[in-house]
């Protein structure tokens, strides 16, 4: 099973948890994303995520696909945050469950390290200064 | 009349037109585009690299980003893909989800 | 900051994720082990889990001392049930927040290996025609 | 009298009475010592190792275990290390938490 989502709102991180939970499942990795008080030393005052959806999807599936073909898990969910997100707050859980944890792991591993490269989702910092569209300059 | 390379609503073509197509900027990419969407017309089919050239010509600072992307129908795609009438085109720059 | 429990009742998996939040902390990984329906192809019927709890305390707390030396993590969960569990029940959530994902998975990783390698609590699987301590027969 | 090397409650000595531990006992170990706790007495210090080799005489099923371990005072005990009048013994089988 898988359960790919993007959202304005706030990502319920028990439900995703609660999702990819089963009878046949032993191991379940969570990566939970939060959004950082500082980065390179300076203070962030909040975050805004833009994303170009329809492709954000389809890359967040394949992600999906991958893993499923890869590793022998049983869920996986994918929900990312997007709009306007404040210190602590949360733009992306991944849970991804499995018989046994190994492959729990590497997966939810591999799932945030892919999307993290390839999903058209841009993250742009605002400090007291000015802000910064993340990565985007060498 | 010769109006090359040039994009936003205009012309990019040394002959008739032939095709145009809406091009979709994400991120620091539509800042430097100044607009979501960039509509441009060929006058014959256009590789991917063509259009980044292109896009460069147009809007120099793209060249500085750290690399962009062209997504054609929510892929990404190749140098050499060709891009027709009906694609969804989008500029991808460096990601940053997560 | 750790916090190492040891319990008889359920695991809240949801507060041990807020133990680990922090202004200050960019990602965090969360292993969830959960009772699974079967074993080696037989089906379980439930599980118990007895402890040296004084022992295990320590254990605990020396793999996340261990970790906090080794990795530059923020705070560290490890809450472990004991007694009787029904399939899908959780006996173990394993929180490690860090300011950046990789100490976060590879700190998580290493405190649920250690767990199953050092710490002494034991399970016994209950099934239709017996019950068996786990690991303890080559 | 010569009650050599038995256990649970009774001798384990030579001469004569020394130093009386209470060992723990846990998981299949408990099942197989038949008791959570067994009370030996000793004449003379003994290692971790001479208190293995005389738990497997009094319980030859421990030998079946893929391993089992001695802890002393809540930590994992070397071979070699000597057991004390006051200190807290147990017999660690294979753990399995998790």
């Amino acid at each position: 099973m898988k359960d790919i989502q993007i959202t304005e709102h706030s990502i319920d991180i028990a439900s995703c948890i609660n999702r990819v939970m089963a009878p046949d499942v032993g191991g379940i990795d969570v990566f939970i994303g939060t959004v950082r008080n500082e980065t390179r030393g300076k203070k962030v005052l909040w975050l805004e995520f833009e994303v170009y959806e329809d492709m954000a999807i389809k890359e967040m599936n394949s992600i999906a696909e991958v893993i499923m073909i890869q590793w022998p898990v049983h869920s996986i969910v994918i929900h990312h945050r997007i709009g306007k997100l404040q210190v602590g707050e949360v733009p992306v859980v991944i849970a991804v469950s499995a018989a046994h944890r190994d492959a729990a792991f590497d997966a939810c591993r591999y799932a945030i390290d892919a999307l993290k490269q390839t999903v058209p989702i841009w993250k742009k910092e605002f400090f007291e200064d000015g802000a910064v569209w993340v990565a985007a300059h060498p | 009349m010769r109006r090359d390379y040039t994009a936003k609503g205009v012309i990019l073509s040394r002959r008739f037109f032939f095709m145009s197509i809406r091009i979709l900027a994400f991120g620091i990419a539509r800042e430097i585009c100044n607009s979501s969407t960039i509509d441009v017309v060929f006058d014959e089919n256009i590789t991917v690299e063509v259009l980044k050239a292109l896009l460069v010509a147009q809007y120099p600072a793209l060249k500085q980003l750290t690399s962009f992307m062209i997504a054609v129908n929510g892929e990404y795609a190749q140098a050499s893909a060709v891009i027709s009438a009906n694609d969804e085109v989008a500029i991808i720059p460096p990601v940053s989800g997560g």
